[in-house]
């Protein structure tokens, strides 16, 4: 009701001898504790943890949760984030006590179903995408990234090519792209986007040598843009003995209507809490299995799952594998989500899903871009990047704007990304939009333009209808305090 | 097409084509060439929410899970008793449909509880700072490797024996194409006194898990003290958080970094995933660290708040010169873990651990006790232990689980020589007469 | 003692101790006859969280759930597909952990939340008004036959054949100290034509089931208006308002008040409750209604807003005088029937009441095939029909049970002569091959 | 974010062709819809619901939630209400597929589990209120007075006493005590309260006659006071033949300290919602089981529960009872968050719960009364009663100090009940509470008071910072809009 100052933390909150849970205690016969474990490992330090009842627990987090915003609280246009609604279904399914209650190390045949479920999972992640075969293991689409550039290591130097260190990154990727890569140890060539947003096959050619590992893609880019001249690129980066991949992040445009195997990518990645409508969690997990063709599956991580006539079992026996990428099977909470989710759509649903992200980005560009700069203004596929006002007097920037947004009860889009925009606000608004909430925002948009003009002030100043004003992020960097 | 899913209308459709300037949606798409599209199709029916409930809850009724059975499975992965309130309060929308608090005057709620996750784990670990989490226990280890790596330019990784298998292939899968070279102690060097023998000029980091895989107890401050004047760092795997309740805390015997799988504090087994990887360490690494980092700042009227901070270390403004590409990361879990926390407190953290502590030895002095059964290890042990019981029956795991228990861990899955050998753990939710009747079950079986 | 429920400290209860002014809490009960005191203690133990999990556990697989099985139960409570965003919407603590909206201002969401229930109620039953909500379907007929009592001032009110015997029962039982006496009308009048024989100047109303207990159309337009032109009121008992999608709504044929069981509104069966009732009436009654009624108001700044209304009818102000006693009602309920209806649409509603009747019928136009099977009725039925099998085998209902079916309510329960009667309900969750299934072992069983 | 505009109405949101769930259809063989239900009974009246896709629902339902307060939002001394703490678990428990999926009409066989959980929470309900049989079919616990009522009613009906016409209730009494027993037909005759809050005997003795069928009384009563006489009370009405019943909406003050059925009552119904912690569900459902002394148990509803060496079983055949009073077997769902509730407190738990609800109340009496008029000043039980501001000029009323507590954040008290004091302010801390949060709302209501003698204005004009500001109640009174 009243805005309330900040919580109080967790630890100021806390009372000595007030408890929130009752553990089961052990009803063994008792034995002194030094029987148990030598007097010289027992803890000295005292164990310095907040004492809060049940009640005080909820109430914090409730109040915590009451000064967070999610999908499920409004519009939240987040570019390459994918913030669609998440169907509250998934929630019920992963909770199901024959899933949630299943140790990793039990023995195959009490997991039939969890194996079976892994198994149609990477079946439906193959069709969807074009590709051969899945490995569900990496947690998130930056390790499916990891995953990816580890078989592309491990299959050049079965092959002998040890020259190949240098994997080839447009300038508009996401940056995980670049840092991905550098783990594994390549050396990163930034290849630059043409004036329409796209790689052109004469830029590529340049950078095209026999020391590329292979190329990593985002398709559509990040600027919302399909690669149109795609099938030449592949070939070009085959031809010269390279492999593609594919950062699966914006599949959600082209579910249906294309498919990244078909184009000639040799691998992939998908972020399930993206295209698949898993939850982000304020942050994860999320998940990032990855795909490849025939030739490399033999790289894939370890266990795969196998269906055999008497059953599902793990096969570790893969002398080829990159070994393993995370501990047991990857994000198994999560992957029946997103399975949930493609099932409840099927291939009619799922084309509806991009036919309508699509439609919803263009036709807030379309709008948008009477008031706002378009760099690239041409359709778009389910997002695309404005480059500030289109009047170029104004004081007020990107960050000014996603904080005026705010003041509306929107969440601001992805700022100051990719990097080769200007001022870049990166829109997405997926398909979970009606046609009042694109026209809402639109207007909101447009409003902020005239404030822009005629109350610059009310810009640099906003927000102003949260718990806190805008924060000084300098300050927290120069002085950094990160525990109570 | 109305779907619960898609809110537009073929009426909202129709306007938005008009005002887009297009006919039909296939406008949109016709950079794809036709070729690619022509090849998109693929057959799969849809399910609606009932028959999806259905075809699910087949799956999960093929499985028996460890939670409806007498469970002394471990080996990494720790069933806990979980309050319900956990999941009430983490699952609250505002959480569980954010993403990134990239905007932290809308997400200060977010962004103080991932303040509050940071502060309980360095408190626990006796640490200066912990990250705001990673994907799991053996990618965090891994990180700590490379941070280890590029902080000190060494080139050698020791790796003492008993660490979790998940975690040691992790850690090769991610270091196998770097200049780092692992080198795995044997079980048998006298590692508890000073290692000074296979510590070099070279050595980068030692990696010492605690409790160790076998349940072991094997951190002294000698130990750590013996790597940093090598000028190397220690790294602790700490693969139960639930010991830091009642073991001195690593980072106050004096480790470098200290890393894990929070999977203990309030998060379902779920077959392995998602799980809360944690790292911590001393705040020399503060600007080496993977990951995410909330601080605590003021805003313009000077009123204390929350940001994302350091965000320079990341990719997306350092690229290839990240300290590491995580992005995404274990928001929800690290949510649910604080939860955990607040609900236990000091005196429940430690009825958990001492309750597991009591089980265990109680289950290991009963089992041994069996003729055919001997322990592998006689050193001090947390809450899981390592029997070797000789040639085991065919179909000894099948048996078992007919009678409701599942026995341990299989110690031939870990290594072929050790066939026969069980590893077990005891939760805070074994009673003692679950625990007879499991051991008057393995006598007759192993008989 | 240090327990979850129980925030304070002893420490702190010492300081309040000091504050009140008294040195121990027994000062504070001394008000207490001490023999009272005395025989205050009981012998109860306590489980933890844990415990009480496991012990509820234990309680729940003992039980079959309906849920579980292929099941043809309905007879008033009616299992239908519930879409699992109403327990998500509906359980958010907000709404879960409010009481009465007593301070609008605070609760404008919850009571914005009853208008729309009001409004939608009052929509699907074709009247002008709906009131908060009942206890449940028999108690709202109850209160809707003392509400004809006390408006008409006359004594009598005759019951159709065919109501829900639970509504029967608890109509006895309100009326049974009261004035009014109840007439139960025999199945084999001529009810369908125009009913002035058995209406007189004494009768207060006429309570007509619709779809009736054995699932029969009785409603027209012609007997409400028989009743009308006789000044006696129709009160319409709906059991499951699923039928209300397909069926010409009670108030636009006449009635003037429709009472009814919502559970099939997104509730679960949950063993019989709590469940909601619905009472809608024309405007005339608005004075009279029983229970809570939310209404549209400003605020002191012209802004639209919600509030508790009428609230002179209600016991708080008038006592002995109120229209009825009830206050707290089925609020939460009703937001799950609103949310349950907002999800479903008229287009979802409509599908599930075709598919419940498209079911039905097959399923009686296969059972009928069975030689010793014979309808009772055959008066068009809407998704519930009721089966003559002749003399039943001993066990019939544990044998069908073994096969995985509840084949339905044993009408000898509601009646003896009836025994070898089914009464069988099909939702929309069966499937032919079920029900193929169902009627093979049904012939097995009967022969 | 920005205070919004009321959400729009589910039907102003609505927009046809919308899906929210795709329930499952008959896959049967096709037949015209006429074969199957005749023209005639078909709707010709268009079916009016709204069109909403399940985001739409969602953000609706999310939003009409953040306009809402309950406990664990924050403080709610409702007095009478007993807004104690909800604990989590309890929703788990009652959600269990093997309860919740249980048709009421299900073979006894096959809910052993449920009959066996009815009866223990019975036996229980009865060891707290030292009661010996119960009956769990009330819904609330006006439902249970009903029911308590019609119970004396058979009682005297059967003895021939059909002169007893008349039932005895304090004038501080609940709503709901005159209103349920006129219900069952009785006259009812009002009892004052002494100026010590309390009933006296002296009082009373004028009211007895052979026409009073009993008495109803709230113990400790609606002043939160507890009954001192009581032993003399009731067994004066046991001289005159009479019943006496105990609502038992208060019995947060006394568990494990006192016990009704020890204090000579002859009847007692619960509020599972009140005492027991289960969720008030913005008003419910609740529950309200009557426990009765041997005499009365032959008329509790049928059926009973009854336990035999082959297990429960549903007993119908109780010819002395009143029948049903509700539909099957009560609020089963409510019923099992109450036992589990009290299983994990035990009896000290139980007893501990009353020891701080109580020192709470007088906690905040003590301190209170220095600013507020406290008619009844006494030692309390778990609630009091104040009678507005103690400066006896002011021009500031409960109604104005209630809407400014919400200015503050906290859920104002009852107000204006019980009916006997002016300017009622009802007021229940509950247990669950902690000194800090108790002694802040000290300091707000010592605010208010200083507001009312310095800035009037700021409360009248209260609340501030709410949705909407104050309603116009008789405005809804006088143009009734119930429906859209
Ligand atoms: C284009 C692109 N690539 C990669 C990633 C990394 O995915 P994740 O955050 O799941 O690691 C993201 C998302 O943040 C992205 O938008
Ligand atoms: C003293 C008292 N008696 C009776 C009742 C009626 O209980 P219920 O609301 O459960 O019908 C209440 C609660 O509102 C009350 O406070």
């Amino acid at each position: 009701m009243k805005r309330k100052e900040r919580p109080t933390l967790l630890k100021e909150a806390s009372t000595p001898g007030r408890r929130g849970y009752l553990p089961p205690v052990s009803d063994v016969p008792p034995v002194p504790a030094g029987e148990l474990i030598p007097q010289s490992f027992l803890r000295q330090t005292a164990l310095a943890l907040p004492e809060l009842s049940e009640m005080e627990v909820t109430r914090h987090f409730n109040s915590l949760a009451q000064r967070s915003f999610g999908v499920d609280q409004g519009f939240y246009p987040l570019g390459s984030c994918t913030m669609k609604y998440n169907p509250k279904v998934l929630e019920e399914l992963s909770q199901l006590p024959g899933f949630q209650g299943l140790h990793p190390l039990q023995e195959e045949t009490t997991v039939q179903g969890a194996l079976a479920l892994l198994h149609y999972a990477e079946e439906v992640f193959s069709t969807i995408t074009g590709m051969d075969e899945f490995t569900l293991q990496p947690a998130a689409g930056a390790h499916g990234e990891l995953t990816g550039l580890l078989i592309i290591k491990a299959a050049l130097l079965e092959q002998g090519e040890t020259d190949r260190d240098t994997i080839l990154i447009p300038d508009s990727a996401h940056g995980t792209n670049p840092a991905s890569a550098a783990l594994v140890g390549f050396k990163v060539q930034t290849v630059p986007t043409s004036p329409a947003g796209i790689i052109e096959p004469e830029t590529l050619k340049p950078y095209l040598n026999s020391n590329v590992a292979g190329l990593m893609l985002t398709n559509p880019n990040t600027l919302g843009l399909f690669e149109e001249k795609i099938l030449t690129i592949t070939k070009m980066i085959h031809d010269i003995g390279g492999q593609v991949y594919c950062d699966g992040a914006n599949l959600n445009a082209i579910l249906g209507w294309a498919r990244p195997g078909d184009m000639g990518f040799d691998l992939i990645h998908l972020n399930l809490h993206k295209t698949f409508a898993t939850p982000h969690g304020g942050g994860g997990p999320g998940a990032g299995p990855v795909g490849v063709k025939k030739h490399l599956a033999k790289y894939l991580p370890i266990p795969r799952v196998v269906s055999t006539p008497e059953g599902w079992h793990w096969q570790y026996d893969l002398p080829h594998s990159i070994g393993k990428i995370k501990g047991y099977w990857g994000h198994f909470g999560v992957i029946i989500k997103a399975l949930a989710y493609i099932l409840q759509l099927g291939y009619a649903g799922l084309k509806q899903v991009s036919s309508d992200a699509v439609l919803a980005a263009n036709y807030l560009q379309t709008l948008l871009k009477e008031v706002y700069h378009l760099p690239y203004d041409t359709p778009c596929m389910h997002e695309f990047v404005l480059s500030g006002l289109r009047d170029e007097q104004s004081k007020i920037n990107t960050l000014d704007l996603a904080k005026g947004l705010i003041d509306f009860g929107v969440h601001p889009p992805t700022i100051y990304f990719p990097l080769i925009v200007p001022e870049a606000m990166m829109i997405e608004p997926t398909e979970a939009v009606t046609l009042e909430l694109l026209n809402s925002f639109v207007t909101i948009m447009k409003e902020l333009a005239r404030l822009a003009k005629e109350e610059p002030e009310a810009l640099k100043t906003a927000p102003r209808t949260t718990p806190v004003r805008r924060l000084n992020e300098a300050q927290a960097a120069r002085h950094p305090i990160l525990k109570w | 097409m109305g779907h619960p899913f898609l809110p537009l209308t073929d009426e909202e459709r129709r306007q938005m084509h008009k005002t887009i300037g297009i006919e039909r949606i296939e406008e949109l798409f016709k950079v794809i060439p036709s070729s690619i599209q022509e090849s998109a199709f693929f057959d799969l029916p849809a399910y609606n929410e009932t028959e999806t409930v259905k075809l699910f809850t087949q799956w999960a009724e093929m499985n028996t899970p460890a939670s409806k059975m007498v469970s002394f499975l471990g080996a990494g992965a720790y069933e806990h008793a979980i309050p319900a309130a956990v999941k009430h309060l983490a699952t609250q929308s505002e959480f569980l449909t954010a993403y990134t608090p990239y905007q932290p005057e809308m997400n200060q709620g977010i962004l103080q509880a991932f303040f509050e996750y940071q502060s309980l784990i360095a408190d626990l670990t006796g640490m200066d700072v912990a990250n705001a989490s990673m994907y799991d226990g053996p990618t965090a280890l891994a990180e700590a490797v490379l941070l280890a790596g590029n902080f000190t330019r060494r080139r050698e990784i020791l790796v003492f024996p008993g660490l979790n298998p998940e975690a040691q292939q992790v850690l090769e899968a991610y270091t196998r194409y770097t200049n780092l070279r692992l080198k795995f102690l044997s079980p048998t060097a006298e590692l508890t006194a000073p290692p000074a023998s296979f510590l070099n000029e070279q050595t980068a980091a030692v990696v010492i898990q605690n409790p160790d895989f076998f349940g072991q107890l094997v951190l002294t401050k000698e130990l750590l003290t013996a790597i940093k004047e090598k000028g190397a760092l220690s790294i602790v795997y700490v693969n139960d958080p639930i010991s830091l309740a009642i073991l001195e805390p690593p980072g106050t015997l004096g480790a470098d970094l200290v890393v894990g799988e929070a999977q203990a504090f309030g998060l379902p087994l779920s077959f392995g995933g998602p799980y809360l990887g944690f790292l911590a360490a001393q705040k020399t690494f503060l600007r080496s660290l993977p990951g995410r980092l909330v601080g605590k700042t003021t805003d313009l009227e000077g009123k204390e708040g929350f940001v994302l901070t350091l965000q320079t270390r990341e990719q997306h403004i350092r690229r290839e010169r990240a300290t590491s590409n995580i992005c995404s990361n274990q928001a929800l879990c690290a949510i649910m873990a604080t939860i955990y926390l607040s609900l236990l407190g000091p005196v429940g953290l430690q009825e958990v651990a001492w309750s597991t502590v009591r089980n265990s030895h109680y289950l290991f002095s009963q089992l041994t006790r069996i003729p055919s059964v001997k322990a592998y290890f006689d050193a001090p042990f947390f809450h899981e232990f390592a029997l070797d019981l000789g040639t085991l029956p065919p179909d000894f795991f099948t048996k078992m689980k007919e009678r409701g228990f599942f026995p341990g861990y299989d110690l031939s899955h870990y290594s072929p020589p050790l066939s026969g050998g069980l590893l077990l753990y005891t939760s805070e939710l074994r009673t003692k007469d679950e625990m007879d009747k499991f051991c008057a079950e393995m006598e007759d079986c192993l008989s």
